[in-house]
């Protein structure tokens, strides 16, 4: 029967998660982002609290959690709401240990799921996204060629979070024509011949997080470096699960800024009155809040379709769809609600701007 | 326990309204929306009417659903209604509206009425031939400021003695006139108390002193009677009265706050007839571009959209938008939780988002989209009633803020 | 130097249109509508005003008004803030004269532009639009294939204005690949043997214009009706006049709704003040003048390109890109500052929202 | 005579002020964004100041130009000013603000000053070093309403002692600690007289008591100094005080209607340098797309559109219709004719616009779009501020709204 009400579990993990996100997020966000790194024992703090990587099973020394999109996405959105560069770079050991989870040969869940559980930040990223303007999961770039039993790697990878101090890339390639089905995953390690990694990458927002260009010129690597090996991954469902994430993250931005907005509106007068008094500012925060509530029950609807085993392909699709534009709006529309104010860094909503109009260019950097 | 997906016995009932949609209404949408007032869409009213008796309760008034029956825990009603309501609209809304139940007038008898007054105003509703039943508040000098009622109600004996003239009366002429229904009509029984003054009165179908006055030719949803209710003198008995006679000098009345709390019970109705029209509007567009090679490509790099594919994803987005949003405020009644805010936001992005939606696609299908070769143009016009009738985008964008800044009207104007 | 200054004779031609609007054409629209018929005398009547094919030198009796499409433009805002329906079958012989006049033969001009500066109405129109969601201009499916000396024309049109009255149609036709250069206009007779005339279209709106499809099978036709003959016409050309003609139209629909809106809502009080004392509603008048203001200074510069000789293809098609949205908009708000009232057909809102959203489905309708 | 083109005259300058925003402004634009207030943008202050010199007037303060000089049946300055500056923020927005000319403080000489102050504050532009002027009238408890000022201005035998705190001062530390500049400050001289007691007075550069407090960092536009300025027991001059020192009871006084003339005439240069940052961002993209093979094809059905087509189709569009509206409330200034609308009406329109076409820009070229390597995202962030500064679109509304129904402030707030 028709229910939105979360579960015990649900509402436990998404208080850890919020006060993370209060206590450590979203009071060190303004430096962070000032100084483009995250704050010195971040990773450390917030990995201890295990809400990345909490489905990986007992055997692997995990949390054994359910794994759940939905829950995912409730939890990823608190951690979008503290502060998403730091979102992202906790999170990004995800990327990696869900499709060895899902779809890694025994040899590679226990080393992967293993180092995934220890009480050190794993070194482990992914490398799906790529320069152009038109980047296209379904029609990557980047490819691997079999030369014998190995693979031979060519192209170029952008927005690798922790890239700077990754050991170990899990590297998406087209294996074929187009089309999910022709895209595998490969682990390359940094210190193989060809792959070069740049300089920490500068974006317009998630200053704080470490990303880098990760190129690779005819890097050969094993066949056992082939995510499931030759069964491989269903690429397709792992990028549903990473829209979703994605979009979570975005409602944390987006309900963060429209909370920011109605207190600010509530206490800030003109004319002796709350502006929040004003038709203009009541609307325009009335529509934050309409756009918000509609978009999470996408999200949530598109994860539940993929926690009952569906690809959810065109739900993950579209609810990102309308999340990207509607942080964009919510953002850009909580700097107009605090006037010059809201052009100044002192101000977070000039932040979550800048963050929020990355959606609509990320895919692929975050995973539940 | 998060769950999207409706049990098996509503997935049931909704699929035999669907059924009933697609047999008795679609092939009738076109035909009712020329003829307007002259063709009455008898084969679904008659159809309709006997599935209304026949599945009782549940059906004949959404929001008396919610109130009367189900389990204690979890009641279903309100879910069910919206349910139904959207696959009657995605029929087609103005037949939807000229549907033999209670509608509006019910649900405020349902919600505020005596047991006295459900049994002689709503129990008809199971028997007999089709009846509607109508809910009078508007009047010609009066906008969404619900509170500005000059319709006069003053008691002489045992009778109120009622004078005015309504507006916008839904099935006004269907109930009064056409059928045994009647029609609740807001009324001031003392003009200087204001807003607490205003009470609501229990009109029945063809008492002396209430006439037609005028149907209107409308934009859409042709077929459904909106009239003009003229009160002369008109007598109704002292019982006749919904809810308490008092006039409290300050706040609301029970009366206005009975009659205001309808809105808030109603909001996902309409929203849900939003709904069923910008589906229907996107899935003929879907199906439409479909046969001309247009398909989506759900999941391709988003720079790599055709215009015409990323329009039509976001209709189809927004339609679901919009019905998730439908079901979790009509969701939140069912468990008890008070919805005001979410019964606002579901009307107000359910009514702006599906009038994008239908004209979007009869800007998708071109010229063929402005003709009447096709049914796209007609569910624009219907579309565009989501968006005003029980407050507009803009009185719901109020609400909402009112409820978010824990406002007054007073506050917010 | 720039100027935004009409000259005197375009006020005086704007007084004209003006006048017809005001006296003839707004009076009678609802009526017309209702009844889906212009009222009787109307076409002979504003045919004597001379405001179509003013242009037509006076060697054929013309008023031989100087060739302007700003002058045009500035004319056609007013025709359509009259009625559209009227404005547009007024304005249907200049779909013939204008292309005649531009590019005909010696022999063409004198038939045709005699016809159109005679007392009679013209029984002449234009036949372009084809009833496809893709319609495009450049790549029409109505063929002229050479045939001998002949051309054979096959193909549907839809929206031919007039079309059950006219004698003859002006037919534009693919005579090769894709592109503007590969259309050519060919005068094709109401009785030539494989042509059908339709009953009267049925529209969304506009529903006083008499239109008709016209469907051409194997229709032979002489190589001298051909416009210009050999050396054709300048397609692209003449979209650019359609286009900008159009745009002035829905510039006039627009404009009439924010008008009738501004006095609606400084009449109309609630709660005891002008609904135009809302910020909702006078930020949504706001906005009205704001797009329609912009949008005008598009269509007079796209015109504008027209009278220094330019093709103007990118001007018009951005100005009526921008105008299709904006009258939609408008009149869509318009309908809403009257709320319920807007829905009921004696308001003229819910006529100008019907025919408003006719234009972005329209391409080829109007020529000035 | 309807005409789009601009004269020889105009189209010369033009030239040449771009080929300065390409040589000395695009060169150095990733540079003073990064660096913000430790880079002074010297190549194009001084370049900038040497043209400003040798060309007079007309550049030295686009306002002022219009009011002095030019032929008596036409004028030119309005034009000639924001033709200049949209060019001058296409090549940077923030250098355009920290150009060396009176800017807004001169803005307000030039149009309430007496000639001794005009030749006192205004003269100084034409020699020397460069220097600033800036405007302070927001403070930190005052939002749009600029009635509000709580910084006041007491006459003690022959000087004003101001005291009080001014916020996002643009060019604010340039113009009183960087160079022989000024600075326009708001004050009170009757705090009861509210909006009639407020007067505008001028305050030399490193005059005692006014000490620059701060330097905001910004969202964009980094590289203009936004200061915070503070002012205790700052003694002026009594023949400072800029325009009349009556406080007349009733309506406005002289002084405060002056200054806010000042953002009538002002607005329109807002809108170019919002037009100038979007044009340089739409054009870049479309540069960058044409690469990527990408060409929009004009002309063509448009439901055969690509998605990413159609947005730099509008981008283009949006860029010239906000650039259209401001040439024409520039003109209506030019030929002496009321444009209080327009002036909102092309500052709202291009303020909202063209942070949407730069917003777009990002969209369009994807991660590339949001990557510091391309200029694009700064465009965006810079154009945030013409949405901002000078009245935010929302007040633009308002003065749009109040000058279409005839309403006064009171009526519409």
């Amino acid at each position: 029967m028709f229910d939105l009400e979360p579960s015990e579990d649900q509402k436990l993990m998404v208080q850890t998660a919020r006060e993370l996100a209060k206590n450590e997020m979203d009071p060190a966000a303004h430096d962070a982002d000032e100084a483009a790194k995250l704050p010195a024992d971040f990773l450390k703090k917030s990995w201890e609290l295990g809400l990345a990587c909490a489905a990986i099973p007992e055997k692997y020394n995990g949390a054994s959690m359910e794994r759940s999109a939905v829950t995912g996405a409730m939890i990823l959105e608190e951690l979008g709401a503290g502060d998403l560069s730091m979102a992202i770079a906790m999170l990004a050991p995800s990327l990696v240990a869900y499709p060895v989870l899902d779809y890694g040969t025994d040899l590679q869940k226990e080393i992967v799921l293993r180092a995934c559980t220890g009480s050190e930040f794993p070194k482990l990223t992914a490398a799906l996204m790529e320069p152009v303007y038109d980047f296209d999961p379904t029609a990557l770039r980047t490819t691997a060629i079999r030369s014998g039993t190995n693979y031979v790697l060519n192209g170029v990878k952008t927005l690798v979070p922790n890239g700077s101090t990754a050991d170990s890339f899990l590297v998406y390639a087209r294996v074929g024509g187009t089309g999910f089905d022709n895209v595998q995953a490969f682990f390359v390690q940094r210190t193989v011949p060809g792959v070069t990694v740049s300089e920490k990458e500068k974006n317009m927002g998630i200053n704080a997080l470490d990303t880098v260009t990760l190129t690779l010129e005819n890097v050969g690597v094993a066949p056992d470096t082939r995510v499931g090996g030759a069964k491989g991954i269903d690429f397709e469902r792992i990028m549903s699960y990473s829209r979703v994430a994605q979009s979570a993250l975005a409602l944390g931005v987006a309900r963060k800024a429209y909370e920011h907005s109605v207190t600010y509106a509530m206490e800030r007068k003109t004319w002796g009155q709350p502006i929040a008094t004003r038709q203009a500012i009541a609307f325009m925060i009335a529509d934050m809040r309409i756009e918000l509530d509609a978009a999470r029950l996408l999200v949530w609807e598109a994860a539940w379709h993929l926690d009952k085993g569906r690809k959810a392909t065109k739900e993950s699709y579209l609810a990102k769809m309308v999340v990207d534009e509607m942080v964009l709006k919510v953002t850009d529309d909580s700097v107009m609600v605090m006037g010059g104010h809201g052009f100044i860094r002192e101000n977070p909503v000039e932040r979550w701007l800048r963050n929020g109009r990355g959606f609509a260019t990320f895919d692929g950097l975050a995973m539940v | 326990m998060i769950n999207f997906q409706h049990g098996d016995s509503l997935n049931n009932l909704a699929a035999a309204v669907e059924q009933i949609a697609r047999d008795h209404m679609r092939p009738f949408t076109r035909a009712v929306d020329e003829k307007e007032h002259e063709l009455n869409p008898d084969s679904y009213i008659n159809t309709m009417y006997e599935v209304l008796k026949m599945t009782g309760g549940a059906m004949n008034s959404p929001v008396m659903g919610a109130k009367e029956g189900g389990e204690k825990k979890r009641r279903t009603g309100n879910i069910t209604s919206v349910v139904f309501i959207e696959k009657m609209a995605w029929g087609d809304c103005g037949m939807y509206l000229a549907t033999p139940m209670p509608l509006l007038g019910g649900a405020a008898v349902g919600s505020a009425g005596t047991p006295e007054q459900k049994q002689k105003f709503l129990a008809r509703f199971r028997e007999g031939k089709p009846k509607w039943a109508a809910m009078a508040i508007t009047e010609p000098g009066m906008g969404s400021d619900s509170g500005a009622v000059t319709t006069t109600a003053t008691l002489e004996g045992d009778e109120w003695v009622i004078n005015g003239e309504k507006i916008f009366v839904t099935a006004g002429k269907r109930a009064v006139e056409d059928s045994e229904g009647f029609v609740v009509v807001w009324a001031s029984v003392d003009r200087k108390a204001g807003r607490a003054g205003i009470k609501a009165f229990l009109v029945d179908h063809h008492t002396p002193g209430m006439k037609v006055a005028k149907l209107e030719h409308k934009h859409g949803i042709r077929c459904s009677d909106t009239a003009v209710l003229v009160f002369e003198n008109c007598r109704i008995p002292k019982e006749n009265l919904l809810g308490s006679a008092d006039v409290k000098p300050t706040g609301d009345s029970k009366g206005f706050k009975g009659a205001m709390a309808t809105f808030d019970a109603t909001r996902p109705p309409v929203a849900a007839s939003a709904v069923g029209v910008g589906r229907a509007a996107a899935e003929y567009t879907s199906e439409y571009l479909a046969k001309q090679g247009v398909a989506p490509r759900y999941g391709i790099g988003r720079n790599k959209l055709t215009a015409v594919e990323k329009d039509l994803m976001m209709m189809e987005a927004k339609v679901k938008a919009s019905w998730l949003l439908t079901l979790k405020a009509a969701w939140m009644s069912d468990i008890g939780e008070p919805n005001n805010l979410e019964a606002s936001i579901c009307k107000c992005k359910s009514g702006r988002d599906m009038v994008w939606v239908c004209q979007k696609a009869v800007e998708l299908l071109g010229s063929e989209g402005y003709s009447r070769k096709h049914l796209v143009e007609k569910w624009m016009r219907d579309s565009k009633i989501g968006d005003i009738y029980e407050g507009t985008q803009q009185i719901q964008k109020l609400v909402v803020a009112r409820r978010i800044f824990g406002y007054s009207r007073e506050q917010l104007a």
